[in-house]
C-alpha cells in the first residue's frame, strides 16, 4: 500500500464516521449503562460535522484535515471526551506541518502522539477503563507492524481486544468513576468507539 | 419511586437553544444572548476592570445563567445538558467578557469543565489573546480526602465564590488579585451533599439511576456521582447531624469562626424542608460557637428535579463579609445595596 | 407516577414551628418569629403608613413568609399545612403590623382566609380596633366563569398585587388608597395553572391525589382543586397555545397594552422548562400586540413538590411600571433600586 | 329533664370531643377521600382544647361554656371548617347573655342561632355536601320535640341521616368541591362530626 495523501486521510475519517454512525445506538446504551446515555450521538454526530468540515475544503493538506477533524470534536462535542478525542486529532496535526505524503512511519509517530496527548490531558492510565484502553494498544500494534494495511488490522485487533478488556474494569476516570462497583460487567463506550474506528481504518478502502 | 418523565420541553435536541432565548427575553434587562450561546451583561462593565467568565453544562438552572449580571459574573458560556462547552466557545466567551483589564476563567471542578477550559488557554495563548488566566474550584469534600482537596469536584459552595468574587471585581483590582481572592473563598469553603431521589434526563426522559423510595445517599454529586453510599432515609435533624460534623472537620472550622451558610436544594426539595435543616445547622453550629454572618437557602445549581440538598459552609473574614453585602443583580442571585435594603 | 414520600422533617405536628424557626433563624436580617407564629419586619416601618398584613395555610413556601420585609408585607400570619390561620391568630397579626396609618388585611380568595378574615374585622370591630380593611384578592379564571370574578379563586397572580401594593404602602397613602390600589392590580390581573403531578402531604406522607405519568390538568388550584379537567401531556409550546387565549380573553388583554408576565414554578418544574416556556409567552405576545414590561419566572406560591405552573398576566400602566421598579427586600423577593442595579 | 345548667352543658361538650376523638381516624379517612385528610385530627383537637380551656374556668356561666368552645374552633382549628364550626358556638354564646338555666326551648333558639350563623358566614345550603347536611335536619327535630332526652334524641337520628344523604351529593362547598364527581360515594366529614356530636348529646348524661 502506497503513503497516504490528503485524500486518503479524508477518506478515513469518512470511513470511521459511518462506522461510529452505524453503531450510534449501540454506544448510547453503553454510555446508559455507564454514564449518560449520549455517547454515541455526541461523537457520530461531531464526526459527521468533521467529515461535512473537511468536505467544504478545498484542496486540504494533511495537517487541514486532521486539524479539521480535532475541531469538530473539540467544539461540536464538547464535555471531557470532546477534549479527549479532539486532543488525539490536535496533537497528531502537530507532527503534520508541511508533510503533503504519509508513511506507515509517520502515521505511528501520528498516532503516538495523539495517545501522549490524550494521557497527558485526561491522565487516564491502562486499566482505567477509558479509551485508552483501546487506544494504546492499537497505537502499539499499529507501530510494530511491517506495513500499512498490516498495521491497521492489527490496530483493529488491539483495539477491540482493549475494548472487550475494559468490561470487567472499575473506572478511575469518566463519568463511570462515579458509578464504583456498578460500572463493572459493562463496556467503556469510548473504548468501543476507538475499536469502531480503527475497524473502519482497517477495511479496504473503496 | 419513579421521577417524573414527562417534562415540558419542545424537542430534546433544542432544549438549550429554546431555553436560552427563553430566559434571555425574560430578563432583557439583566442579560442578553449573543454570538454561539453566549449569555452577556445587558451593560458591560467600565472599562479597565477584570471580567469574569464561567462555562459549565446547561441543566442546573439557575446555574449559571441567573449569575450574570453587575456584581456577578460578566459572560457564561452554556453547554449542552450536563456537558461542558468546547474550547472555542471558551475563547469566544472570553473574548466577550474582555474589558482591558484582564479575564478570569472559573471552573467548577469537574473532569469536562477542567479540560475544555484548560485547551481554552492554549488556544488563547496560541491566538496572541494573554491576560488570562484560570481558577479551578472545588468544594466537595465526599469526592476526595482530604489532603487531596486538589482533586475534589466543585458543587454548591462555590457560588459564595461566586458572589464574593464578583461583587470584588466590581472593585479596582487585578488579574492575580482576583485569582488570589478566588482561591481564598475556596479554600475556605467546605460543602456536602445528600439526596433522596432520581430525576430524568431532559433528553432521554430515562430515569438518570435508581434509587429505593426508603433511600437516601450522602455525597452525591450534581449529575448523581455516587457519593457515600446509600442508607435508609433519616429525619431532618439526623441528616444534618451526619453531614455537618464531616464538613467541620474537613476546614476545620472552629470555635469564633464566622461563616456564610448555604442550603442549596437540588430541584424539588421544599423550602419548607430546608427551613428545617437550617433550624438544625444554626442550633449545632450555635453549640460549636461558631457564628453564622448570613444563611442563604434556595436553589442555586439544581439536577433537574432531583429532591436533595447541599450544605455548604464559607469561613469569612471582614473582607469577605463586605463583599458578601455588596450588590448584585443577576436574574437569580439579587442583594440590595445595604443603604437601600431598609427604604 | 408516585410522589415522593419521604421528608426531610422532623416531626408531623412540629412542621409549621420548626420551618418558622429556622427560616426566622437564617433571615434575621429581615424577619423576626413574634407572638404566636407571626412573621414581622425586623425593621417596622415608619409611623404613620398603611401596614400590609396576610394570613394564609402554610406549605406554599416561599408563599408568603418570603414576602415580609421592606417594600413588601409588614406581618405575615402563618397557618397550619394548608390552613387559613384563626381569626384570634389574624387579630394578633393587625396589632403587630399597625403603624398608626391603618391595616389592611389581604385574603388570597380562598374559603378558609376568607372566612377567618371576616371573623378577625368582626373581632377587631367588637374589640374596637379601627382603620383596619380587607380586600378580597383573586384572578384564577378557571375557578369561575367570567362575570362571577369575585367567585374565584386566589392564586400566582397575586403577586402582583403583593409586590406592587408593597411598594405603594411604602409611599405616602391612606388605608382606602391602599385598598383601591389592591383592587386595580386584582382587576388587572388574570392566571391559569396547569400540574403534571401530585405531592405528598407533609403530613401524612400520603400522595394528595392520583395523577398517570402522561397525563395534565389545566387550572388545578394550589391545594390540587380540579380544573377543566384532566388530558394527555403536551409540548410545551402547545401547554401555552392552550393557556394562554383563555388568559387574553378573559380581560381581555389586548394589542398595544403592557403587561407584567409571571410563571409561577408550582414545586418540582424546573426552570430550564419555566424558560422555555416562557419563550413561547414572549412569541405569542408579541403576534397578538402586547409589550411584556417585566417577566418573572420563579418558584412563589409552592404545593409542596408539585410539577406544574402557574402563567399570569398583569396590565400596567406607568403608576403600575413604577411600582413595580421600586425596591424590595423580602428573603425570596428581592428587587434592587433603579439606580442600584448597574453599580 | 330538668333545665340545663353550666355543668350540663361542660358535661355535653366534653361528650362530645370524647365521641368525635374516638372516631378521629375514621373521619381522617373520609376526609382523605374527599379534602386533605385532617378533619378528624383537626376537629378532635379543637374539641381537646375546648374541654381543657373549659375546665380552666371557674365557676364558667352557660355563655362562658359556649364562648370558650367557639374559640377553641376558631382558633384551635383555624381553616374553613374552624370559622364554620366555631361560628356555630359564636352565634349561640350570643344568646346566653346572662342565661344561667336552658330550657329546650332556649336550647333549640341556641341551635338554630348556630345553624343560622353557619349559614350566612358558610353560605352552604342543604344538598351542598357539608355539615349543614346533617345540622340542619338536627336542629329542626330538635326543635319539633317535646322534651329535652327525645329532642337530643330525634336530632341525633336526623343529624345521622343527614350525614349519610351527603354520601351522594356532588359538593359544593368546601375543599371538597373541587373533586367534582371524584367526591362522590363518600360522606362528608364534617356532616359526619356533626352525627357524632349529637349522638354524644343524647347518650344519657354519666
Ligand atoms: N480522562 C479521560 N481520559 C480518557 N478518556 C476519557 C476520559 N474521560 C472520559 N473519557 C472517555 O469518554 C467516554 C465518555 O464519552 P461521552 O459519553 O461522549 O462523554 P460524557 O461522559 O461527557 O457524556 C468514556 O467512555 C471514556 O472512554
Ligand atoms: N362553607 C361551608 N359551609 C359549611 N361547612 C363547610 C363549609 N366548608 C367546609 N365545611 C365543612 O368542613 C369540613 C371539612 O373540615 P376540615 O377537613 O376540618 O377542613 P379543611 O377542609 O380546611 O381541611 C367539610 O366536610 C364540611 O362539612
Ligand atoms: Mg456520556
Ligand atoms: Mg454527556
Ligand atoms: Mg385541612
Ligand atoms: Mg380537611
Amino acid at each position: 500500500m502506497h503513503d497516504l495523501t490528503a485524500k486518503d486521510l479524508a477518506d478515513l475519517i469518512k470511513r470511521m464516521a459511518g462506522r461510529v454512525l452505524a453503531e450510534r445506538e449501540m454506544l448510547n446504551r453503553l454510555d446508559a449503562a455507564t454514564g449518560d446515555g449520549d455517547h454515541g450521538s455526541s461523537i457520530s454526530g461531531a464526526l459527521a460535522l468533521a467529515v461535512q468540515k473537511i468536505g467544504a475544503l478545498a484542496e486540504p493538506s494533511p495537517q487541514d484535515i486532521w486539524l479539521t477533524t480535532a475541531k469538530a470534536l473539540l467544539n461540536g462535542m464538547g464535555g471531557a471526551s470532546g477534549a479527549i478525542f479532539g486532543t488525539f486529532f490536535l496533537k497528531g496535526a502537530a507532527k503534520l506541518k508541511d508533510v503533503e505524503r504519509i508513511s506507515q512511519a509517520d502515521m505511528a509517530a501520528l498516532l503516538a502522539a495523539g495517545l501522549a496527548g490524550v494521557q497527558a490531558r485526561g491522565r487516564a492510565q491502562v486499566g482505567d477503563k477509558t479509551m485508552v484502553d483501546a487506544l494504546a494498544p492499537a497505537v502499539a500494534a499499529f507501530a510494530a507492524a511491517a506495513d500499512f494495511p498490516s498495521a491497521w488490522r492489527a490496530a483493529a485487533d488491539a483495539a477491540a481486544t482493549g475494548a472487550e478488556s475494559t468490561r470487567d474494569m472499575l473506572a478511575r476516570q469518566g463519568r463511570a468513576k462515579y458509578l464504583g462497583e456498578r460500572a463493572i460487567g459493562h463496556a467503556d463506550p469510548g473504548a468501543t468507539t476507538i475499536a469502531l474506528m480503527f475497524a473502519a481504518a482497517a477495511e479496504p478502502s473503496p | 419511586m419513579s421521577a417524573r418523565t414527562h417534562k415540558l420541553i419542545n424537542r430534546p435536541d433544542a432544549i438549550v437553544a429554546e431555553m436560552l432565548e427563553g430566559f434571555c427575553a425574560a430578563y432583557s434587562d439583566i442579560v442578553q444572548l449573543t454570538g454561539d450561546r453566549l449569555i452577556t451583561r445587558a451593560q458591560p462593565k467600565a472599562q479597565g476592570k477584570v471580567a469574569l467568565v464561567i462555562g459549565n453544562g446547561s441543566g442546573h438552572e439557575p446555574a449559571m445563567v441567573g449569575w450574570v449580571g453587575p456584581g456577578l459574573f460578566d459572560v457564561n458560556i452554556a453547554g449542552e445538558i450536563f456537558t461542558a462547552p468546547g474550547p472555542q466557545r471558551i475563547v469566544e466567551g472570553i473574548r466577550a467578557a474582555d474589558c482591558g483589564g484582564g479575564v478570569l476563567v472559573c471552573v467548577s471542578h469537574h473532569a469536562g469543565d477542567r479540560l475544555n477550559a484548560e485547551l481554552a488557554l492554549e488556544l488563547c495563548e496560541a491566538e496572541g489573546i494573554d491576560n488570562v488566566e484560570l481558577v479551578i474550584l472545588y468544594d466537595d469534600i465526599s469526592s476526595a480526602p482530604k489532603g487531596q482537596e486538589a482533586e475534589r469536584r466543585g458543587t454548591a459552595g462555590l457560588f459564595f465564590v461566586w458572589k464574593l468574587l464578583g461583587a470584588f471585581c466590581e472593585g479596582d483590582c487585578d488579574l492575580a488579585a482576583a485569582k488570589a481572592l478566588a482561591e481564598k473563598v475556596r479554600d475556605n469553603t467546605r460543602s456536602l451533599a445528600m439526596s433522596l431521589s432520581s430525576c430524568a434526563s431532559p433528553i432521554t426522559g430515562e430515569v438518570m439511576f435508581e434509587m429505593a423510595a426508603d433511600e437516601m445517599e450522602i455525597g452525591m454529586g450534581l449529575h448523581g456521582e455516587v457519593g457515600m453510599g446509600r442508607q435508609k432515609s433519616l429525619s431532618a435533624d439526623a441528616t444534618i447531624d451526619l453531614m455537618l460534623p464531616p464538613i467541620l472537620e474537613d476546614l476545620p472550622f472552629a470555635a469564633g469562626d464566622e461563616v456564610l451558610v448555604l442550603l442549596n436544594n437540588s430541584g424539588s426539595l421544599t423550602l419548607m424542608e430546608l427551613f428545617i435543616l437550617y433550624r438544625r445547622v444554626a442550633q449545632r453550629l450555635a453549640e460549636a460557637g461558631i457564628t453564622v454572618y448570613r444563611a442563604w437557602l434556595d436553589a442555586y445549581a439544581t439536577t433537574q428535579e432531583m429532591a436533595g440538598f447541599a450544605l455548604s459552609l464559607c469561613r469569612v473574614d471582614e473582607q469577605l463579609k463586605a463583599l458578601w453585602d455588596a450588590p448584585a443583580n443577576g436574574a437569580y442571585m439579587k442583594q440590595l445595596p445595604p443603604d437601600a435594603k431598609d427604604s
